[in-house]
């Protein structure tokens, strides 16, 4: 087992060497999925199956089709040298002064870097060995979570109960990051033409030309990915998933449906009013769901929700529609990322 | 099944080294390959060995829910490879729309 | 009976192994992408079927072999259809596409 | 020196990423090179954060069959810290990228120089 952990972490080093070394953009961009996929085995070898699906769902699919329509947008995949230099930082390079400062500045980075890798190693060859069971970490804290996590939040899984349950206005915070980072991309990239006449030759362009043969698997695999998705989001808490991958999962779904069906189908049952819609309602009822103590004035902790025998679905109290509602959040902010970066608009 | 199950770990553990090693093999097919397509077929097929490797994972450490983990990336490797296709011909496609104006004019 | 089910589950996962052996060999012995692509949705396809078998032999039937099989099923409906995304995409993209391979119009076929 | 530099593969791979990521950051000129190189730099930090919470020979944090001896399940702690990290570093760089399309949009190039040059003739 030891060899198989070494070679997977040899292949993400050279990941990662390949990737800072390439000229070209997209060869960087497809080597570093490469790298995030390999990323989730490890965690799978870490015993964390939370972190590999949502590494896998998130991580994985929806990072690179963002850097890969990034790409698209700064026309980085046609043209094979992107990042051209204009005359003048041509005749800027070339002076004798900037050159020699070039040099001392590559050499100071890479001996800055090598210094701090020279550091963090003296750290690590401090630090306990490798899985050993009394290492620091390992201290009541954790224990209390594992010994408690059944009584108190009903969840199985005992990293959904901290995340839903211990600390519910974390994962609530978390939610809003997405909010936010939704709104500031539909601010940075929505072009709102205002002359209809603009917008309907807009749609037009961005309608994906009807392909008979990705239609066809698109109608029998959509709806089994929508159904994993929601599969991997009602039981977060009997096993590993929960809302993150869940919604993205869905979000993924959403986006196989614009590619293969177009906009003007998927327009029918989700645009932006629904995208508004589902992500206010979500995060209000999030919210109202673990602040009405702050106005009730009672300590919040025992939510009278009761809690259900632990291995059915409908257990663990208020994680199960806290999850439903991070999964929508999830799953629209992924699609409206995907929309908004390729067509600027729902 | 008891006195087996050191023969099934080294079964798993033998094959599992053979696909990381084929999965390295494949990173370099995708750094070396001339074009596009090439790097796209490579990372496809390391999406492929890993579903394989995280199956086999998840039987010989007897987790059930891991088997979820290979789903999603079928799942995701079947949409990037689409969103990429797309996004290549339209690129190319705008590329000749281009050209032909130029032409024209 | 245990060693030989064990024997079955190892020939079905040696040969899946295999099997995706010879297609990163294919994918370097042969030059053009479409023969790459040709190799590599082998391995796709049938490496995958042949260890899942293998696996499911080892595991015995269960719910992991159900989800396995659904895994196989999955991977049966998408991995033709993006090797044609693929195929169409080289095809549509690549000028030089006649040194590579003959081509007949549609009329000849 | 501890003699546990060579026992813990994934922390010395996770420094070592992480010094990639900051050394690709510095040297890059291109502005999606920077954003490749700090999710490097976000992955190897979750990585090192992950391997604390491991535990040689014991299982996932899923409690089987309703006994909770603590014994029995890996450290849950580090993998419920870092799964909010993956989430919060997804739309970090979503936000990065689309800022980049913009900056694009303005200045027609990537090369952070030239477009700090822009700038600075532009007089902002």
């Amino acid at each position: 087992m030891e060899n198989f952990r070494l070679i997977l972490l040899i292949f993400l080093v050279l990941c990662a060497l390949f990737v800072s070394f390439s000229k070209n953009l997209l060869v960087s961009v497809v080597i570093f999925m490469s790298y995030s996929l390999i990323m989730s085995i490890i965690w799978v070898l870490l015993e964390s199956p939370d972190l590999a699906i949502t590494e896998a769902a998130v991580g994985a699919g929806v990072t690179s089709v963002l850097f890969f329509i990034t790409l698209k947008r700064i026309g980085a995949i046609g043209k094979e040298h992107p990042d051209e230099q204009d005359e003048t930082t041509k005749e800027i390079n070339s002076r004798p002064a900037v050159k020699q400062f070039g040099k001392f500045y590559k050499g100071a980075a890479v001996t800055l870097g090598a210094a701090i890798i020279f550091a963090l190693l003296l750290m690590v060859s401090n630090l306990p060995a490798f899985g050993d069971a009394d290492n620091p970490y390992n201290n009541e804290v954790s224990e209390r979570y594992l010994e408690k996590s059944i009584e108190e939040t009903g969840a199985v899984n005992a990293v959904t109960g901290m995340i839903l349950d211990y600390r519910a206005f974390d994962t609530f915070g978390e939610s809003c990051v997405l909010f936010i980072a939704a709104a500031c991309v539909l601010i940075l990239l929505r072009d709102d033409k205002t002359d209809t006449t603009a917008k309907a030759i807009q749609d037009e362009k961005f309608e994906p030309v009807s392909d008979t043969i990705l239609q066809t698997s698109a109608k029998i695999l959509f709806p089994a990915i929508l159904m994993f998705g929601i599969y991997i989001l009602v039981n977060g808490h009997l096993s590993p998933g929960g809302g993150f991958s869940g919604g993205a999962i869905m979000g993924a779904g959403l986006i196989l449906h614009v590619n293969a069906f177009g906009y003007k189908k998927t327009q029918r049952f989700f645009n932006e009013k629904t995208y508004k819609r589902v992500t206010v309602c979500a995060l209000s009822f999030y919210c109202i769901a673990k602040s009405y103590s702050f106005f009730t004035g009672a300590n919040h902790l025992e939510s009278h929700i009761p809690l259900g025998n632990a291995g059915d679905i409908i257990s663990s109290g208020l994680i199960l529609p806290l999850n439903i509602c991070v999964g929508l959040v999830v799953a629209c902010t992924m699609y409206a990322f995907y929309t908004l970066f390729k067509k600027g608009g729902m | 099944m008891g006195n087996m199950t050191n023969a099934y770990e080294t079964l798993a553990v033998v094959l599992i080294c053979c696909i990381a090693v084929l999965i390295v093999a494949c990173l370099i097919r995708s750094v070396l390959g001339p074009r596009v397509t090439d790097r796209i077929v490579a990372v496809n097929s390391i999406g492929t060995m890993t579903i394989v490797i995280i199956a086999i994972l998840s039987v010989l450490l007897e987790e059930a829910y891991l088997l979820d983990v290979c789903l999603i990336y079928a799942m995701i490797s079947f949409v990037a490879v689409i969103v990429l296709t797309k996004i290549y011909t339209g690129v190319y496609r705008e590329e000749e729309k281009e050209e032909s104006q130029k032409e024209e004019k | 009976m245990e060693m030989f089910r064990f024997m079955i589950a190892a020939i079905f996962m040696f040969c899946g192994v295999f099997c995706m052996a010879s297609a990163v060999f294919g994918m370097f012995r042969f030059r053009y992408v479409l023969n790459r692509m040709h190799t590599a949705a082998t391995a796709d396809t049938f490496g995958l079927l042949l260890t899942m078998i293998g696996l499911i032999i080892w595991k015995g039937f269960g719910f992991e072999a159900l989800k396995m099989i659904i895994i196989v099923g999955f991977f049966w409906v998408s991995g033709p259809v993006s090797s044609h995304l693929i195929a169409r995409m080289e095809v549509s993209t690549n000028k030089k596409l006649e040194e590579e391979c003959e081509v007949k119009k549609y009329g000849e076929l | 020196m501890g003699s546990n530099l060579l026992v813990n593969y994934e922390s010395v791979t996770a420094v070592i990423l992480f010094g990639i990521g900051f050394t690709n950051l510095l040297l890059q000129k291109n502005l999606i090179k920077k954003i490749i190189g700090l999710n490097i730099m976000d992955t190897a930090v979750y990585l090192l954060l992950a391997t604390q919470g491991y535990i040689e020979g014991r299982m996932a944090p899923i409690i089987v069959n309703g006994n909770t001896d603590p014994s029995l399940y890996i450290n849950p702690v580090p993998s419920g810290l870092v799964l909010t990290g993956i989430v919060v570093s997804v739309s970090v760089s979503a936000l990065m990228l689309a800022l980049t399309i913009r900056l694009y949009k303005r200045y027609h190039t990537l090369n952070l120089d030239e477009i700090l040059r822009h700038i600075q003739k532009e007089g902002h």
